[in-house]
């Protein structure tokens, strides 16, 4: 790996400075505060609950639902309100990443709501979102058998790098967001868009794990701090 | 609404009735209130208000657009209001309900009427080009009394709110890539907002307070005391007294409530 | 009180002529045409009936629900037809400030439609709808508490008059729409847009609770006219 | 549509069978119609027509827009209908349905087949401003027949359409303050709906005989005696002696129809 | 009848060149595409089976759903996805053109769902969809009473021709669409757009019939040729 | 997406686990493919794709309008889905669901990612005109493995589309009537769909097969073997080992695959 310097001065495997925590707001059930770079995401958990959407609740297992959505003001132009094809997309594959990690065979009849809110965006959001909602999901007591993170590895100006700034992702040539369950290793979502060799492709998967691996710490602390407080 | 178990409802109403409340407050008291402003760095104006345990973030994006055929010369302000479901349970996805167009449509006259936005000064070029500000009102955790939260964020936003210079160089608008000017502001306002339980009319209600009252009243008023907005709401009357009575305790709650800003 | 004479000829305290006629339709169960200055109003009432909305229903009450809409030919410059941000907001409260007056326990999960059409608008529509409505209620045989009643006062040329015109509600400085329950006097909608001392909006709204009054009067002459007839 | 009990049903059958009607009328004979103009001020165009019970109100409002690109000196025409919930308890606000869109598009095949409106003199400026006459049917009360009144009623509306004068002053259009014209209309039309009970053709429908009817027609005829629109609807089919029937009858009706404009 | 011969050659009662082929899709239960001059239409049908629906079920009856839809790219212009006026009214009546056919009283609580898809569009899609969709009920089964079809007479420079082309739909004078019942000659669906004097109107309604009973042998060939094959 | 009995599940993972499948082929072996193009006369490029029993059809207009701010000089691309209920009993007319927005951007990513389509040349002039195409996917029959199809069909369309050509006259764009240009298009493209069944990844998964599925993972390879695109989907998660050794099998599949094309 080179030692490059980027755009921002940080090394080629850094995060951006990354903030969470847990439990701020009073209604839900969970919720989870989180800044990385110049990203602010909010995340309300509730449930399990019975669904006023009858169709939705099946029989045998509960049933997550994640979505996602960006605040008007959260980008340069200003966003219509309400979903588009890329925050439905986004919803389905963040509710896909965070299920390996629930126990929903126990709560039959049940949905689990989780809801994101991107107040402000500035590359990264869905890894973000997915970090923040696993804070939110032990929050609201549910049990878990990992805690999912999200973080994403890149390619910028020929190099393989963690986690991708705005501005890297514009002027960048791939970008590579993964979720894992950090102690199996288990990839629960992944994404890759840019142009990439095997190998690339190969060092990315390798960073953004370990990218991961890094967030959990932070994760865990948020929530040590949240529950050893109390 | 949820429903409120019976016993919570007697309960209420007899507090309210020996002029007290579940939280120790007087009839005429608002909870605790902060207010952050420009916590949003790509909005041009933002603010995040607390009220007891409710909580709002407001986010204010210009946007160039044609000014009203009636109104040429005049800036416009849309207000747009999401009752998030992350805020309460019962708060569902999808397109505005009724009680999200009203509280967006409440706190917008609160701003339009009392016309304490220079509008004249957001015009680029007459009957072409006029700033359009969307005051996007994001409601994150509700703890009764969202109105008077949501126009204070906004009477803060407003007041931090930066705009690119605007020029028109051979017919077409330039915008400055750094240069601002502060949205010219020229009062201020609050909504105060009351709820009757019994026969009493009470200030800044919580949550259940809100789901045993059986009527609603907001009151806009400037900091020089002129009534600009109010709106009556909920399933039961009010009394003309009533009514007089909320104007008159809203007028020196507002000179309260403004010092916040 | 100022006796200015207004742009239309009327004192401070004049209505606008006012026409109301009951039971103007076939098939409603209860119907009503209003015309007051330029504005031409006709409201249609279906019910008590099953709704087949199930979920609307309530098991220990009645529900009323409202639709306020105006004809795309209303206004000066074509209306998209259906709902807007205004229109719903006025059916809200046109539905607000009549519950009051229905004893709407003794309709169990029941339902009360009131359809409000504005077939031309001139100013003050809403107070005319909720007078439009009440007709068409006592038409339909709902019984009622009493006959609620809307009507405006506002500030023109710093003069605190009745019953806004259009054109007065444009120029003028304030609007306070209000509708009440004659036989108690009590308030059941009130609106206030505009610039206004308390001073001027306690004498508002006595000027408009007498306006309510006068209109009151004409309600009952149209049920007269139209009970005793047949 | 309600159902309709089967004693009606039968009685209804009966009737027909024998050349009679409910009401007393002969099996081509129309309700009382009558036909009110000009009844919105704010409207370019307007009329309220009556058949029986059944209650149509129209108003057409001239706007400015884009030819479409292959006709680009003709005025557009739009028809948009209203069934309203008010007009009958089983009509529910929202979206048009299937029904409204078909009555909605029959009506406007009348009139744009039989070319009666001039659109050419609807052009202001070729390719680029031409009027277009939004037609807006508010149907208020429903005793059956809906598509002879809404026919009827946007007839005498655009008969007594006044349009602004609309010039091009340096390429910009500049509309009249007070100078109009009468929408330019070469031609009368009318529509004649049957409905088909036992083996009868029926004209002008109630709901009750709507209801228990197997199929419709609309035959829209020219004051000329020349077919411009036809439409079967319902459940079962024609023979074609039925539909040479109703089209012989349908063009000796509009003569009657037209004199009532 | 007189003897022109038309632009693209035909003579006043002749059909465009017309292919039908019946089951052509693996997971409908029925399906049947159609060419027919520069028409391409592909129908599949479902059913009789239990709505997903359950305010379209009838207790005593079954219940036949047409969805009669154009690609985006059938036409010179794009079309926008989704239904629009058009495609409505000609769904409706599509459906009660081969409602007569069918024995629904057969399948209470059931549902049959036709869906038209006009692949490439050059006038006379309604008609060429009710033939298809004919062939598409047989192959999905469906026992009918007889083999609905659609064809169209129009009046062109004065004449009355059979079968309408995209170019002589647009500079002709009148377009009489209609389907029938081959065996007894009962109307199904019938509209008539433009100038016609009766006169026209009963020679148009003749020769369409005959068009159907011509396009009707080549709806019985390709069933024959599909199962006599298998 | 349907229930699988019991019966069918433990069947296919017990071929799958012995490395075979239902209908014969090799774990790493494809349906047979077939491709037609110029399907749609009307449509400036169209294909049809067969992948077994898969059956998807996509067509391309253009159309004039304006670039994105921040790309004045590029062309548009629109990729658009529907998943119309005639290609299988459980899709749903209606609005594009979650799995049909899913499918047109994992599609439209691998295009768009891959800089196939020299955009700079569908620039009219800068800023202003630019070409923007619409590929507009039918999906009429879905037997599994709609990825795939999908893509091979865009792919197929693109390299048959014909632009008419369109230039600048006196600041007015003109198209010409006759004149038309290849679209530019420097690489290709597939997109190799596998489904992990017990501990296999399995490619070209049949509709069965899907349903088994735990996971699912979309692998875009341009002809010179770069990754472009990648989407995990499915309830289940992968190793890392799963995904190497689909992108690995990729790369030699889409060699296979775009020769087809």
């Amino acid at each position: 790996m080179s030692d490059i310097i980027r755009d921002d001065g940080r090394k080629f495997d850094e995060l951006r400075p990354i903030k969470i925590e847990a439990g701020v707001l009073e209604r839900a059930d969970g919720s989870a505060y989180l800044e990385v770079g110049g990203n602010k995401i909010l995340v309300a958990v509730y449930g399990p609950r019975e669904s006023y959407i009858r169709r939705l609740l099946e029989p045998n297992t509960g049933v997550i639902r994640c979505r996602y959505n960006m605040a008007p003001f959260s980008v340069d132009d200003r966003k219509r309100p309400g979903p588009d094809r890329r925050s439905s997309e986004i919803s389905k594959i963040t509710a896909d990443a965070l299920r390996p990690a629930l126990m929903l065979e126990n709560y039959p009849r049940s949905m689990i709501d989780i809801y994101i809110e991107v107040i402000e965006a500035e590359g990264g959001t869905r890894c973000a979102g997915i970090t923040a909602a696993s804070v939110a999901l032990v929050d609201a007591g549910i049990p878990m058998k990992d805690i999912v993170v999200g973080c994403a590895a890149g390619k910028v100006y020929d190099e393989i790098v963690l986690d991708l700034s705005e501005k890297e992702d514009k002027e960048g040539q791939a970008d590579v967001p993964i979720a894992m369950m950090p102690r199996t290793g288990e990839i629960t979502l992944l994404q890759s868009d840019g142009d990439l060799t095997e190998e690339e492709f190969a060092k990315a998967i390798d960073l953004a794990m370990e990218g991961c691996r890094k967030v959990n710490e932070i994760q865990k602390e948020a929530l040590m701090k949240k529950y050893s407080i109390e | 609404m949820e429903i409120v178990p019976e016993i919570t409802r007697r309960s209420i109403e007899n507090l309210v009735g020996n002029d007290k409340r579940e939280d120790g407050r007087a009839l005429d008291e608002y909870r605790d209130i902060s207010i952050e402003t420009n916590v949003i760095s790509k909005a041009e104006g933002s603010a995040r208000v607390k009220i007891g345990g409710t909580q709002v973030i407001v986010g204010i994006k210009p946007q160039l657009g044609s000014p009203f055929p009636d109104t040429p010369d005049l800036g416009v302000l849309m207000t747009n209001c999401e009752m998030l479901p992350m805020a309460d349970p019962t708060f569902e996805p999808g397109p505005p309900s009724e009680d999200s167009i009203e509280l967006a449509r409440v706190v917008d006259r609160g701003i339009r009427e009392s016309e304490l936005v220079e509008l004249d000064k957001l015009c680029v070029e007459e009957g072409k080009h006029v700033w359009m500000l969307f005051i996007d009102l994001h409601i994150i955790d509700n703890c009764g009394n969202l109105f008077d939260a949501c126009e204070l964020a906004v009477m803060a936003a407003l007041k931090t709110t930066k705009l690119p210079v605007a020029t028109i160089v051979d017919e077409e608008v330039v915008i400055s890539e750094d240069e601002t000017f502060d949205l010219p502001i020229n009062n201020e306002l609050a909504l105060c907002t009351f709820v009757k339980i019994g026969d009493k009319m009470v200030i800044d209600p919580t949550l259940s307070e809100e789901s045993v009252a059986s009527a609603r009243l907001n009151v806009g008023v400037t900091k020089d005391g002129h009534i600009c907005s109010m709106q009556k709401g909920g399933k039961e009357p009010l009394t003309k007294d009533d009514i007089l009575f909320a104007v008159n305790l809203a007028v020196t709650k507002t000179k309260e409530l403004v010092e916040h800003l």
